[in-house]
């Protein structure tokens, strides 16, 4: 199995143990954590094909990753305001509650 | 496929499934960090110097201590009476699996086709410099926008917090 | 200097026209300075557009002298400046500005009677409150139109032409709160557009002819060289070709914007503006944009031409001209609103240029134009002064005797209106309107249009004659107390007083150096120059035409004005001839009982056809699904309780149905994203088995 | 002669090293040097200590520690022994594991930062390309542990002066970056020892510090600040302002414990002074062209004493401020300003070595600093505090 198999694979189980976190915890604020996790699974997809990219001073994927970090800050800063005035509004940060969306 | 791969990745899964699976918010926050560094050893490990310590800067630094101050300040410490896991969390833990499957599967499908050891790069800071002002100038700007309307947007949705704030 | 000099074509672009964008630029970010503003900031609004304004008209006067020495040096300035904008495929779609004779004396023109008119604003709208936004407007109409001015690509000047189209919508509706004003907007802007669609489609055509958007381009230019060429050797319908029906579509859109007949009707209406408004826009410089551009395409206008000859396109020019300028005139005669009188009055004069291009070429034209726009502007500023003296007052019948309780309004508005009638010698309208019909007198297709002018000439007398002594002599109808208005209002009466007299000196036959700048040639002063067969005897008929009609007028209305109800003096003669007058001929409720009611019974039969047929489409769609909720009541006991009623009823129901899917909760949406990214991936490996 | 003295410590090394079989020697060579550090800083540490006391003894007109040896100088060592010997107390509640990796956490990170600071010409462990990076990487990660700190002690002071200490040190976090990046954008590189290279010559007799620039001055001191209220010391300590919770976040930690907090603390300090001297002054270059025959190790070490001793002297001389001028300050007034310093520096970049450039980055920033501070004096920080909880 090639090096690069081995990274992908890794991101492959963190993109996997998010996605199980975000899909089972009821806390908001798990889920972004789980999200959080998939977004790092992809990033380091995106740096091992870079690694192993036959032209790696293209910088395309590390190009990339570091862009998806920056607008993974972002995501938290917005993400978590949203959870806490949730949580001001409906004293909750239950996801299970939280399905006054429904149509 | 070094013994440093195998610690390291192993070190990552460890905080990931900790992070996912630990009872009280904190914890998991906690093991959060761990996940996020041992992504970033990995990154080191792919020669991405920049990357691994941006990851260490911003997710360490920045993201983690944020979803502390947001547990912290929404009370989510304290774990609630109705159990941690969602209900119907099984048809989630199959799903996750089934996408795991599936993507170890393309993986290992086209393994053999993946590109081997290939010389390691020389690519420095400066280059990476060059390329985000010049080639990648654009998406730099709107990365820059970007997170001062997200920096903005948190401020206003999460007003006198300053979770939100940062 | 000689007329011996030949001119050199010059194209380098001198730093002047390097610059010669800010010109336009600068008012339009005023303008949008000036919307930020808030309602009390009035003096820096006003401040800031007359600035920006006067900054423009520096550059102007700078281009202005850069162009007469670059002529005084024997040089025909053409300086362009082009860049590509967008490249579409193969095609480019280039923009540019140009500084030549033409738009130097435009920019100078609309700069320095747009100023005098935000000058003067400034006292008419002081108790306005939307001042600041009235400044806003007023400074983004002068850049697009100082844009149209400078435009070099026809794309750009169509961009300008449309921002000056909708300032003059916004202007007009300025009091919205006036429903009068707001239709009057309305009317303006449609009627315009129905100009404007043959002008694009005339754009369309000339880029799909020609492939370039530019004017003039070293020789590649649509309007020069090889292009127009191509042009004349490619025919359209009806024995005309491709550059003819091109400039007649082209045409089609100054009409419209110089209210030439039959897109007239929005002119009069759109003296709900503002005064200062009506002024500007419809009187000295939107108006004139139309002339304007057939002076700028002329060359397509003109081309195929043998010498001396005309063309189609330019024989329908001098026609629609012509005829414009009796028909307004005409109507000028009965009307009672002392704007509507100079509304009226402006369509006809547009119509003298529009006829002065066809016939004798673009110096007589523009000559006319600007002429025009410095004394009609006058005009119209005193007739706001007289408006402000009589508290809003704009019923001729109810004023009088004005010319004691505002003196200098009085003598300014005199000169201005003998100036309209072309009173010998002293005044500008004078020399320009006998340079048309000079052209007229010499037109080789047909005397008709001569006489027409000729007749024109008188009505126009007449009917100032008829206004002014309505409005200045006699005694007063309306309210006693008349005040003066302030300087701020009747200096720039004062100015525009001097220049409607002075800038007849350049246009006489003695010395035509106007005629001669534009045309590029030396200009010499000789006064052999009257001594062309015909023209003194032509001069000595138009004054006598100009003496009849004051004298008419005099007669007729001199010092005994009747009471504000008492008829017409005219009307008591020819009760029938005045009242078609009065009605301006039945134009609008022509278009009343055609257009517009065609356009009302297609939109009743839209509305049917959207009712029944549509509506039908929905309420089967309703049903249907209703039918589909029906049997869901069956299968799924939740949603016993929608209704029995009609479609619609139903439809929500099994929307809600539907809704069910989406149970607010985000961990479901993750779900079903997560299992599609499995489905995704397992079919893209599938598919991409080896 | 001179240069033996200069490079001694790189020369004993390569002498030691030498001994061993050529496979292990780099091993050799990190371990010498990661050795190297953590003796030098914890003794240095121990000096400070004794340093501070008799210091600020001194200020405020006592005579601080003198029991212990000549002038009190054993008295760490005294103080050491005493915490090494003394109980380690758990609260019964506490969260013991996190409990007990906190105070490791943080001495570890801090010590990484020492990593990439060079102490003297070659004398740094690792050249990173992007050493700068690293050491705020470094920096960011202490927070975490000092959060765990504060939480797991279960214990409301604690909790308090750690939330305090997080959000003082991620707002100042973003200003020491900024005017860092300063230097960056002049040096051209991350790298710590290019940058101390660029710094490293010589106009005339006087040296081409960064700190000698408008700019540098600037960034200089928006730096320090920053780097104040990142080691939590006065006039920043709020974190553990004793008169408000009792000692902030290691209220709870007693024993060897605390006195890794105590020593990280220290060292935090000594890192982010190292850093601060390395970027502004210069590092181990000497102040004047004919000094350059002293070892630059010393000049790296004496700079870095003189600003432990500005730390030290402030925190006799300054009132704590109250959380939210803190706050206020960080964000309203040294952020924005720092930011200004950035164009500032672009502009200096760009502007030719003229003496224009002198004048026109001056006046802005002065211009700035005058408008800003008055600004920041006519809105009145000191209405009645708030608190708001998502409740």
């Amino acid at each position: 199995m090639t090096p690069l198999a081995g990274f992908l694979l890794v991101a492959a189980l963190l993109f996997a143990i998010g996605l199980a976190g975000a899909l089972t915890r009821r806390n908001a604020i798990l889920v972004l954590i789980g999200i959080e996790l998939m977004l790092n699974a992809a990033n380091l997809n995106l740096i091992a094909f870079w690694r192993y990219s036959p032209h790696p001073e293209a910088l395309t994927g590390m190009m990339f990753a570091i862009f998806s970090i920056a607008v993974a800050a972002a995501e938290a800063a917005v993400g978590l305001g949203l959870v806490i005035s949730i949580h001001r509004h409906a004293h909750t940060t239950d996801l299970d509650q939280m399905n006054r969306m429904k149509g | 496929m070094s013994f440093v791969f195998y610690l390291v990745s192993a070190m990552a899964v460890a905080g990931a499934l900790a992070a996912v699976l630990l009872k009280n918010t904190v914890h998991c926050a906690l093991a959060l960090t761990v996940a996020f560094a041992g992504l970033a050893l990995l990154f080191l490990d792919l020669d991405a110097q920049f990357a691994g310590f941006a990851q260490i800067l911003v997710y360490i630094g920045a993201v983690a201590i944020l979803i502390v101050f947001a547990i912290l300040l929404t009370r989510g410490s304290e774990t609630p009476k109705d159990g941690v896991y969602s209900r119907n969390w099984l048809a989630g833990l199959a799903i996750a699996a089934a996408v795991f499957s599936v993507l170890g599967w393309a993986v290992l499908q086209s393994a053999w086709t993946l590109p081997h050891e290939t010389a390691v790069p020389t690519v420095t800071v400066h280059d990476i410099g060059d390329a985000l002002v010049g080639r990648y100038v654009l998406p730099l700007e709107i990365v820059a926008l970007l997170l001062t309307a997200a920096t903005i947007g948190a401020v206003i949705v999460a007003m006198h917090e300053k979770g939100g704030a940062k | 200097m000689q007329a011996t000099i030949s001119f050199t074509p010059q194209l380098a672009a001198s730093p002047i026209t390097g610059i010669l964008w800010l010109i336009p630029a600068v008012p339009i970010v005023a303008s949008g300075i000036t919307a930020l503003f808030k309602q009390p900031q009035r003096k820096a609004a006003a401040t800031l557009s007359i600035g920006t304004l006067s900054f423009s008209l520096l550059l102007s006067l700078v281009a202005f002298v850069h162009v007469v020495s670059g002529w005084a040096h024997g040089i025909a300035v053409r300086e362009t400046v082009n860049f590509t904008w967008i490249r579409v495929g193969a095609a480019n779609v280039d923009l540019g500005w140009i500084l030549d004779p033409l738009s130097a004396i435009m920019l100078v023109m609309v700069s320095f009677v747009g100023l005098l008119i935000f000058i003067y604003s400034v006292g008419y709208m002081a108790h306005d409150e939307n001042y600041t936004r009235f400044f806003c407007f007023l400074s983004l109409f002068a850049g697009a139109m100082l844009g149209v001015v400078i435009s070099n690509s026809i794309l750009l000047l169509f961009m300008n032409w449309e921002l000056v189209g909708l300032t003059s919508y916004l202007l007009i509706g300025f009091w919205y709160q006036k429903p009068s004003a707001a239709a009057a907007a309305k009317k303006a802007f449609i009627t315009t557009r129905v100009g404007d669609i043959f002008f694009l489609l005339g754009i369309v055509w000339l880029f799909a002819q020609t492939g370039t958007l530019l004017f003039y381009n070293h020789g590649a230019g649509s309007l020069e060289g090889w292009a127009l060429a191509g042009l004349l050797a490619q025919p359209a319908a009806l024995g005309l070709t491709a550059a003819g029906a091109i400039g007649l579509l082209i045409f089609a859109g100054a009409a419209g914007k110089s209210g030439q007949v039959p897109l007239h009707v929005w002119l009069p209406d759109a003296m709900e503006g503002p005064t200062p408004v009506s002024a500007l826009i419809h009187a000295a410089t939107m108006v004139a944009a139309g002339v304007y551009l057939i002076a700028r395409v002329y060359p397509l206008m003109q081309a195929g031409a043998l010498t001396g000859g005309t063309t189609t396109a330019l024989t329908v020019v001098t026609w629609v001209g012509a005829s414009t300028a009796v028909f307004a005139a005409l109507i000028a005669v009965a009307q009672n609103d002392i704007k509507r009188i100079l509304a009226y009055s402006t369509v006809s004069q547009l119509g003298y240029m529009m006829a002065g291009l066809g016939l004798g070429g673009v110096a007589v034209g523009m000559f006319h134009l600007i002429t025009h726009a410095f004394f009609k502007a006058l005009l119209f500023l005193g007739a706001g002064s007289v408006i402000h003296g009589c508290h809003e007052e704009q019923d001729v019948r109810r004023m009088g005797g004005l010319k004691v309780d505002m003196p200098l309004t009085f003598i300014t508005y005199a000169i201005g209106m003998l100036a309209l009638c072309g009173f010998p010698l002293l005044f500008s309208g004078f020399w320009s309107k006998d340079g048309i019909l000079e052209a007229a007198q010499h037109w080789s297709v047909a005397k008709t249009p001569f006489y027409m002018l000729v007749f024109g000439v008188l009505l126009t007398a007449f009917y100032m004659t008829r206004q002014v002594s309505y409005v200045f002599f006699g005694y007063n109808r309306g309210h006693k107390t008349v005040h003066e208005s302030p300087a701020v209002m009747t200096v720039p009466l004062t100015i525009l007083a001097f220049f409607a007299m002075a800038l007849g000196a350049i246009g006489t036959p003695a010395w035509p150096w106007f005629r001669a700048f534009l045309e590029g040639r030396a200009a010499s002063f000789n006064l052999h120059g009257f001594e062309e067969p015909g023209l003194l005897a032509l001069m000595a008929t138009s004054s006598l035409v100009v003496f009849l009609g004051l004298g008419l007028g005099w007669r007729l209305y001199g010092n005994h004005t009747p009471k504000p109800e008492a008829p017409d003096a005219l009307e008591k003669a020819v009760p029938w001839i005045w009242a078609v007058l009065r009605d301006k001929f039945y134009v609008d409720e022509l278009y009343g009982v055609t257009v517009i009611a065609f356009y009302a019974w297609w939109a009743r039969v839209a509305d049917w056809f959207d009712r029944r047929v549509w509506g039908g489409v929905v309420a089967g769609v309703a049903w249907s699904f209703g039918l589909w909720a029906q049997l869901n009541r069956f299968l799924d006991t939740n949603v016993v309780d929608g209704g029995f009623d009609k479609g619609c009823e139903e439809l929500s129901t099994s929307g809600g149905l539907l809704a069910r899917v989406q149970n607010g909760r985000v961990q479901t949406y993750l779900r079903i994203l997560a299992l599609a990214v499995v489905a995704l991936v397992a079919i893209l490996i599938w598919s991409s088995r080896p | 002669m001179i240069a033996t003295m200069d490079q001694i410590f790189v020369l004993f090394e390569h002498w030691l090293v030498a001994f061993l079989p050529a496979s292990m020697q780099p091993v050799a060579t990190v371990l010498l040097s990661v050795a190297a550090i953590v003796c030098v800083f914890p003794g240095l540490f121990a000096l400070t200590v004794w340093l501070e006391r008799k210091g600020l003894g001194r200020m405020q007109n006592r005579l601080g520690p003198n029991r212990v040896g000549p002038f009190g100088l054993l008295q760490p060592i005294a103080d050491g022994i005493k915490s090494l010997t003394k109980e380690d107390i758990v609260p019964a509640s506490a969260d013991a594991p996190v409990h007990f990796l906190a105070p490791l956490l943080l001495v570890v990170a801090v010590f990484m930062g020492f990593a990439v600071l060079p102490m003297g010409r070659n004398m740094v462990l690792v050249d990173m390309d992007a050493g700068l990076l690293f050491f705020f990487a470094m920096g960011a990660s202490t927070e975490v542990s000092v959060f765990m700190a504060g939480w797991s002690s279960r214990n409301k002071y604690s909790l308090l002066g750690a939330m305090r200490a997080v959000a003082q040190m991620i707002s100042y976090e973003v200003v020491l970056l900024l005017s860092s990046v300063a230097v960056v954008m002049i040096a051209g590189s991350l790298s710590l020892t290019k940058i101390v290279e660029a710094q490293n010559h010589y106009s005339g007799v006087f040296p081409n510090w960064y700190i000698f620039t408008p700019w540098g001055l600037a960034g200089f001191i928006m730096y320090a600040i920053a780097a104040t209220a990142e080691t939590n010391r006065s006039p920043f300590d709020l974190p553990e302002g004793e008169s408000e919770l009792v000692a902030g976040y290691h209220t709870e930690y007693s024993g060897f414990k605390f006195a890794l907090f105590f020593l990280g603390e220290y060292l935090a300090m000594f890192s982010i002074s190292g850093l601060g001297t390395t970027l502004f002054l210069g590092g181990w270059s000497a102040p004047f062209s004919f000094l350059v025959w002293i070892p630059s190790w010393i000049w790296f070490f004496s700079k870095l004493m003189l600003s432990i001793f500005v730390f030290i002297w402030m925190r006799g001389t300054l009132p704590r401020l109250r959380q939210d001028q803190l706050m206020n300050f960080a964000w309203k007034f040294v952020l924005p300003f720092t930011l200004l310093n950035l164009m500032v520096t672009a502009l200096w970049r760009f502007m030719g070595d003229g003496w224009e450039r002198w004048v026109v980055c001056s006046a802005i920033l002065i211009a700035a600093y005058v408008i800003m501070g008055r600004v920041g004096m006519y809105r009145e920080h000191f209405g009645p505090r708030r608190y708001r909880y998502a409740e």
